[in-house]
């Protein structure tokens, strides 16, 4: 195994550019409107702009640029998923990752610090090892490590085999990470309107207009703009929108939370996860400790979920990180994911021409920001899917061919 | 952490329930006679509304009774909670 | 007749703790006990409560005390505590071919009885539905997680609470209520 | 007055045990606390309680705690700290310190006991509910007391009344929906500096209240200025407080700067314990009333028009000197006025109403011109303010003045801190403002403003006034207070509670565990379950142990516990219809005292769980299911028969742990039971194979079962749960003469796979429809069933799905991992290709076969049958023959002995 990676701790961050983005003036129609400018919208615009020149682009937001779970998340990054859609879409999307602060011109904070998923039972084991498998035959860059391995990478792990669910091995992904998360949309939203495309906030879309089965455009709060194509990328509010163009999708929105600590002496260089009692952590480079807890179970799109959540999820992390016991829990919040049956995206084609949707990646859905902008740009700009997004169709769900990451994939973050 | 209405028990913590989605969807009556389209609705798609939303929850530490009961999903407000197969109260 | 009861061990083999000016917690073990599934109201429920020689409670979180004595768990739902097998058999007899279920779970739960001046406040520690004598007067019951362990609690009289806990969850509850008694216990 | 010594930056200190630490560190002229996070200029304390956003320590006594507001540290003998930059350090022992929680439901809920908390307290009383008051600081009557007055013992009384459960020292800390409340009530620091081990340290309160009033107070405001984070800088009311309540002694001489008349109050105070109040410097136009002649008879001089417009420091960094200039309230400055030397800066901005709770749950609070304050307004049913959180700020003669501060240009921006923790300044801010940003969310992220300890207690209105006055917009229009939980800053023990250590889990365990753990065997962790996974003998390795246990099990006698496996009591005159539609196979035709295999689907067709169920009546059955699928199958169960079928007469009763269920396995397991149950015929023709018979065993009455997970001939003995350790002991007895062995999870495993049983879990995913596992044998195509049209689907119905099906390695010893992958042949291209066929589900070393096997999924696996395929394993690829899934006695020799 490698070592762990070089880290950046800087408890001050760099500064912003000087200059963001325009306030656009609103135009009448558009070649393609993206419907949210959170990650997914900005980076379908970014490629859009980017890979087929098409400039004439507006990203309608009815709040705050990357204000729903983009400014939510906690911005892991990792492509060791189990199916090979999945592999295919999150490695082509770590692959961005790996060249795009360079290419944006924007500081993200992409620190490939590495993604440790921890396995506390035989049958865990098992699970975690076939993922670990099935990655080393698509290629993925996969590690295996013994629990002393893994103290190794973490040496605040407590991997003694008398706590309640002990250590008993991990996968490593040493190309995994995290980025800043905030950085990341700005970025992107910089370049994008860099290339012209125009950055619409608080406008609120109220309506989508279809005529024989083709959409026309939108009706939003600043009136009817009209559009060759519409593409959605509203996480957690797609089913609303897709009801205004007249058709239903599997999707249900529920509440994801996450936490952060105070800022902190550096105590943990990676990124731990383990699906079975709960927790995922890292410690981001101002030093906060920034944990993910799991989706409540009901719908919801209040943005907050339940306490005991958060208190389960923190006797787990006390459990195995013993050094966490006296951090000071500073803040939580919910972010509004959709998700599907399978835990996988929805990314193609809809009933309706020129309408396109991207959604259902539930709790996945920033470290897919790159992959799912280009390979949407990709399906917008050709009206087909793009080779990694076939098997994300809507379709899936009538023949069957459901692609299920929350069986052996264990926890889906 | 949501205090729900079970019709039989009272207000008990959302930890002692678990949740059944959407409310009124009935198993088709003949599913060989469905088409596939049709039988993936009935799998697979639950309206997923912003708002009020009449949903099953089941008290399983408790009772273990299904119920319905309009929520808002914006504001977790709660309306009435119902048994199944009684009629279902207005929208609230 | 061979003695049964030799060969008999319970989940906490009978533990106990604490004292009862403060808090005691202890296991009574073996208490026989049976499901009761049945359409209230009905004849056949009827016929049972005539054996019983009580009224079947109606609304869940009630009990009631004859022969046995009945704790309404649901609307079709009673747990029988006391309820030795010649009772339950005679239930069966005058039941027989009508829709009633009757399960004899007397090692499904073991019951801890938790006692004095500092019960209530214990168990509060561990369940969170409200215990006061507003909400839960004596021989009030009720089916919930005590400490994430499936439980069912009778208040039997001023400061004496039975819980009903699934045996496999036992030690855990037994252990999780020591722990929260510690400082009450002088 | 108890005289305490206490440790501070190393240095030993005395001061009064129970005083703020703030307070002792002022009497021992420590004004300088630590300094900032990134600047690494001094700061001193700056407030009075949780809004401190300067005066940061880190607890190295006791249970030790990183970042704690000394404001909020009360001082005991023994405490030590030391001032803390704003990262804390996290101590590598585990906290031993006892955390607890606690649930209470009452009627009403009063948050925080000054004056209107305490009112409010005395009404609800008074209606013979139950009430709980909580407050944050250690002792009742908030800002009023913190003022010198003395609380009206009538008002005081309220506290005894036997109604109300009234807590100091206990912060809300979260409000959520339908009246719940999660508080932090501190109980044991105050006491001593170490921790006492019996009591809870901590205890996190879970109320549930039908009512919910708020009396949170008000924080204070400061104002924005060039250096105004100097160390002798504070907010004119905590100025106030230590001066003239602590009698803190320090300071000589003072400049009070204002917005209100908060600060001519705060400068009479400090004027009063002969602080020399050099000017007042109010913001506005003009002051009249009481409070102004008073100042004026005191000889305060007061400048109008004017704020502070820098401040100078003397050699410890330390406040010595303030400029004072004519400004406009957009925060300009105009001309210079004059320069006062002073060691003591008092600042009131304003106030800030506690709004945080109600915004949790979504409320918006309203910007009120004539208060300069954000309230709260329209508050959701049950939820109530009184007191200055619902604005009621006092009755002044002067309106306040919406000015949070001076928005200088060049060097001057970058020392003008608005959010103190982050040292973001005015710079920051217009930085911001510049790039484009227009969003107080925006803002907030490009400076970080607001997210320091503190949370934005001190720094949301500013930073949203100043933006107003920057781009010359009213408040209202920029945003609102907006906090996410919890209030403060809380303890990772202190939530998890008493969840930690043994007590995280419950563990779950059978009747029979004491056994296994004198057996010292290693458990299996299933669900919550511990499960024997082997026992070892004479330092065995899984490996060995389990070579011997099978071996046991295929030739002599073997003995298992699965009491863990799920049982369902299923009695009604529907039950065999119910079960019928349940289950792929029909369960109607079973015969009384006989027990069939089940397969039970998802409406997707998916395998879901298996068992084997029992018609012990005409009307009941006993149903298994695997020991991690028990909740889910009897939710399962219940949920058609409630929601779907309420025409079906049936009802279902978990008895999972009212049987232990001993199962002894071999060849010798028929002479072993004929042992214990010497009244029973156990020859094959009377007690056939998936048949039931009772009897005593081992004197105790017993269900015994044919049913065998294994192949061989075996007998699952279900006794009542007392009874299982007896049974199992019994049984270890008995079988002595005939060498039993015990065995766990992994035998059990390797066992079943020999015969091809698949495990619900292991073989399975959630995406295997019972085809797939070869066991269309148990579908049903006479009887409609949960997920049958599934089946038809065109994924679910093409052809080369993956299979189950057995491999062999050609190296017999060479033990294939789980969960690896097969690919056709040529390996590196196929995974170039990423052209794998399947991978395996479980894989074993055999004793019976003398080599290594294992069962996989494998696309088309039936058509494959034959062939050979590869495992890459990276350093080395395995070659394989595809089999059927069944190696061990394909003719079924072995079950009947």
């Amino acid at each position: 195994m490698s070592g762990p990676l070089t880290r950046r701790r800087t408890a001050e961050l760099p500064e912003h550019p000087d200059f963001l983005w325009r306030k656009p003036q609103l135009k009448k129609s558009y070649d393609v409107i993206i419907i949210g400018a959170g990650g997914h919208g900005l980076a379908t615009a970014y490629y859009l702009a980017k890979n087929f020149g098409i400039t004439n682009v507006a990203v309608l937001e009815k709040g705050w640029l990357a204000g729903g779970n983009m400014a939510r998340n906690t911005t892991i990054i990792r492509s060791n998923y189990l199916w090979d859609e999945s592999a295919g879409i999150y490695e082509h999307s770590l692959k961005l990752w790996e060249n795009l602060e360079e290419e944006v011109g924007y500081e993200m904070f992409f620190s490939q610090r590495g993604v440790m998923t921890l396995a506390h039972s035989v049958g865990d084991v098992r699970g975690k090892q076939r993922n670990f498998y099935a990655n080393k035959v698509n290629s993925i860059d996969t590690e295996w490590l013994t629990p002393e391995e893994a103290k190794k990478v973490a040496p605040i792990l407590n991997i003694s085999d008398t706590i309640r669910y002990p250590i008993m091995g991990a996968t490593y992904q040493a190309r995994g990470g995290i980025a800043k998360h905030d950085w990341v949309a700005w970025g992107y939203a910089k370049a994008a309107d860099d290339m012209g495309v125009d950055l619409i906030q608080g406008c609120e879309v109220t309506g989508i207009k279809v005529d024989n089965g083709k959409v026309q455009g939108v009706e939003t709060n600043l009136g009817f703009i009209a559009a060759n194509k519409v593409a959605l990328a509203a996480a957690g509010h797609t089913s609303t929108l897709t009801q205004m163009a007249g058709f239903r999708v599997p999707l249900q929105s529920r509440t994801l939370q996450a936490l952060v600590s105070e800022l902190l002496e550096q105590v943990l260089d990676t990124v731990i996860m383990s699906g079975a009692v709960h927790v995922y952590v890292s410690q981001a480079h101002k030093g906060e400790l920034v944990m993910g807890a799991g989706t409540d179970a009901f719908n919801s799109y209040t943005q907050r979920g339940g306490v005991h959540v958060i208190e389960h999820q923190l006797a787990a992390a006390c459990e195995l990180f013993p050094i966490f016991s006296r951090a000071h829990l500073l803040r939580t919040w919910g972010g509004v994911v959709d998700i599907a049956p399978d835990a996988s995206p929805i990314l193609g084609l809809t009933p309706v021409e020129n309408l396109y949707i991207n959604s259902g990646w539930g709790t996945g859905g920033f470290k897919a920001t790159p992959g799912s902008g280009w390979v949407y740009a990709d399906t917008i700009a050709n009206n087909a899917p793009h080779a990694l997004a076939k098997n994300y169709s809507l379709k899936r769900f009538t023949t069957g061919h459901l692609i299920d990451e929350h069986g052996a994939a264990g926890v889906a973050h | 952490m949501l205090s729900i209405n079970c019709p039989w028990c009272g207000a008990r913590d959302e930890t002692e329930f678990h949740y059944g989605s959407q409310a009124h969807v009935a198993y088709p009556e003949n599913p060989e006679t469905l088409s596939d389209e049709a039988w993936a609705h009935y799998i697979f798609f639950r309206d997923n509304p912003k708002g009020w939303f009449q949903e099953r929850w089941v008290h399983t530490a408790g009772c273990r009774r299904w119920f319905n009961v309009w929520r808002n999903t914006v504001s977790h407000q709660f309306g009435p909670s119902y048994k199944p197969f009684t009629p279902a109260p207005a929208r609230p | 007749m061979v003695n049964l009861s030799q060969f008999k061990v319970s989940p906490l083999k009978g533990q106990s703790f604490g004292n009862l000016e403060t808090v005691s917690i202890k296991e009574i073990a073996f208490v026989e006990s049976c499901d009761l599934r049945v359409e209230p109201n009905s004849p056949v429920a009827k016929k049972v409560e005539k054996v019983l020689a009580l009224n079947l409670p109606q609304l869940v979180g009630g009990s009631a005390k004859g022969k046995v004595t009945a704790l309404t768990l649901g609307p079709d739902w009673w747990l029988l505590v006391d309820a030795n097998a010649s009772l339950v058999e005679e239930i069966r007899q005058s039941t027989m071919g009508e829709f009633i279920s009757l399960v004899d779970v007397s090692a499904q739960r073991t019951c801890l009885e938790v006692s004095g001046e500092f019960a209530k406040t214990v168990l509060q520690h561990a369940w969170e539905q409200d215990l006061d004598e507003v909400a839960f007067g004596i021989n009030a019951c009720s089916q919930g997680l005590m400490a994430r362990c499936p439980t069912i609690i009778h208040r039997t009289d001023e400061k004496t609470y039975r819980l009903y806990v699934r045996s496999s969850f036992a030690e855990h509850l037994y252990k999780f209520l020591v722990d929260a008694a510690t400082e009450y216990v002088k | 007055m108890t005289k305490v010594n206490f440790e501070f930056d190393s240095k030993m200190y005395s001061g009064t045990k129970g005083e703020p630490l703030v307070v002792a560190l002022l009497k021992n002229g420590i004004k300088t606390v630590t300094d900032s996070t990134y600047l690494s200029r001094p700061r001193g304390v700056m407030a009075l309680g949780a809004e401190e956003p300067c005066a940061l320590v880190q607890i190295d006594s006791g249970s030790g705690e990183p970042m704690v507001p000394a404001t909020q540290v009360e001082l005991v003998e023994g405490l030590a700290a030391r001032g803390l930059a704003g990262i804390g350090d996290l101590p590598n022992v585990s906290d031993d310190a006892r955390y607890d929680k606690a649930n209470r439901h009452v009627e009403v809920l009063i948050i925080g006991s000054g004056v209107a908390g305490l009112k409010a307290a005395q009404i609800a009383v008074s209606k013979n509910q139950r009430v709980m008051l909580i407050d944050d600081a250690p002792r009742v009557g908030g800002y009023f007391v913190a003022k010198n007055n003395e609380i009206d013992p009538e008002l005081l009384a309220v506290l005894d009344s036997p109604n109300l459960l009234h807590l100091q020292r206990t912060t809300a800390i979260g409000l959520y929906d339908q009246g719940y409340v999660v508080a932090i009530e501190r109980r044991t620091d105050h006491l001593s500096a170490n921790y006492d081990p019996k009591v809870a340290r901590i205890r996190t309160w879970h109320i549930r209240a039908k009512e919910i009033i708020l009396a949170t107070g008000a924080f204070q405001r400061f104002l924005v200025f060039p250096n105004n984070d100097r160390p002798g800088i504070m907010l004119s009311h905590a100025a106030a407080t230590y001066i003239d309540k602590y009698q803190v002694q320090i300071f000589k001489k003072a400049v009070v700067v204002t917005v209100d008349d908060q600060g001519y109050e705060d400068a009479l105070r400090l004027h009063k314990n002969s602080i020399q109040v050099q000017a007042i410097v109010d913001v506005r136009s003009n002051a009249v009333g009481a409070l102004v002649d008073e100042v004026k008879k005191a000889g305060i001089e007061i400048i109008f028009d004017a704020s502070v417009t820098n401040t100078q420091a003397d050699e410890k960094g330390e406040l010595a000197q303030v400029a004072i200039s004519k400004v406009d309230l957009t925060g300009k400055v105009l001309s210079a006025v004059k320069e006062i030397s002073c060691d003591l800066l008092a600042v009131s901005g304003g106030w800030t109403p506690t709004v945080h709770l109600a915004t949790f749950i979504g409320v918006k609070p309203k910007w009120v011109k004539e208060k300069a304050a954000f309230v709260l307004q329209d508050l959701p049913k049950g939820l109530s303010a009184v007191g200055s959180v619902a604005g009621d700020l006092g009755e002044t003669e002067n309106t306040p003045a919406s000015f949070f501060g001076v928005l200088p240009e060049g060097e001057l921006a970058t020392v003008s801190f608005i959010d103190l923790q982050r040292d973001a300044t005015v710079r920051d801010l217009k930085r911001a403002t510049g790039a484009g940003l227009t969003s107080i969310e925006h803002i907030k992220r490009y400076t970080t403003i607001g997210t320091s300890h503190d949370q934005g207690k001190t720094s949301g209105t500013t930073t949203i006034g100043l933006l107003s006055q920057l781009i010359s917009k009213e408040l209202e229009e920029i945003g609102t207070l907006n906090f996410r939980p919890p209030y403060i800053p809380v303890l990772f023990s202190a939530l998890a509670g008493r969840d930690r250590g043994e007590l995280s889990d419950p563990i779950r365990t059978t009747p029979i565990h004491a056994w296994h753990l004198d057996a010292k065997a290693p458990f299996e962790d299933v669900g919550q379950w511990k499960r024997p996974w082997y026992f070892p003998q004479n330092k065995e390795e899984l490996h060995q142990a389990v070579a011997r246990e099978c071996k046991a099990a295929r030739e002599g006698v073997a003995v298992m516990d699965a009491s863990t496996l799920g049982k369902i009591d299923i009695q009604g005159p529907d039950a065999a219809e119910f079960l019928d539609r349940i289950y792929t196979n029909m369960f109607s035709t079973l015969k009384i005292n006989h027990s069939r295999y089940g397969l039970m689907c998802g409406v997707d067709g998916m395998v879901f769980d298996d068992g084997v169920t029992t018609r012990l009546g005409e009307n009941h059955f006993l149903m298994t299911t695997t020991t991690g699928g028990a909740a889910k199958v009897l939710d399962w169960l219940e949920e058609w028969l409630q929601t779907e079928w309420p025409e079906l007469k049936v009802y279902c009763s978990s008895v999972t742990e009212h049987w232990s269920t001993v199962a002894i396995v071999g060849p010798k397991s028929r002479a072993l039971m004929k042992k214990l149950a010497p009244d029973l015929d156990v020859s094959n023709e009377n007690f056939g194979f998936m048949t039931n018979q009772y009897a005593a065993v081992a004197q105790v009455p017993a269900r015994i079962a044919r049913i065998s997970f294994s192949g061989e001939l075996a007998y699952e003995i279900n006794v009542e749960g007392f009874f299982g350790l007896h049974i199992w002991n019994a049984v270890m007895d008995a079988g002595k003469e005939f060498g039993i062995t015990p065995y766990g999870t992994e035998t059990m495993h390797v066992l079943r796979a020999e015969k091809g049983f698949v495990i619900v879990g292991q073989e399975t995913d959630g995406t295997q429809t019972p085809q797939d596992l070869g066991m269309d044998w148990i579908v049903s195509k006479k009887k409609e069933f949960i997920g049958k049209r599934s089946f038809i689907r065109s994924d679910t119905s093409r052809d080369g799905r993956h299979q189950l099906v057995g491999l062999l390695p050609k190296d017999k010893l060479k033990l294939l991992p789980e969960g690896s992958y097969l690919v056709a042949k040529d390996s590196k291209q196929a995974i170039a290709d990423s052209n794998h066929i399947g991978y395996i589900t479980s894989s074993y070393h055999s004793a019976a076969l003398s080599q290594t096997f294992a069962l996989a999924l494998v696309a088309d696996g039936r058509n494959r049958v034959g062939q050979n395929a590869i495992v890459p394993l990276f350093d080395e690829q395995v070659e394989v023959v595809i089999t059927e899934p069944i190696f061990y006695d394909k003719e079924n020799t072995r079950r009947d002995g």
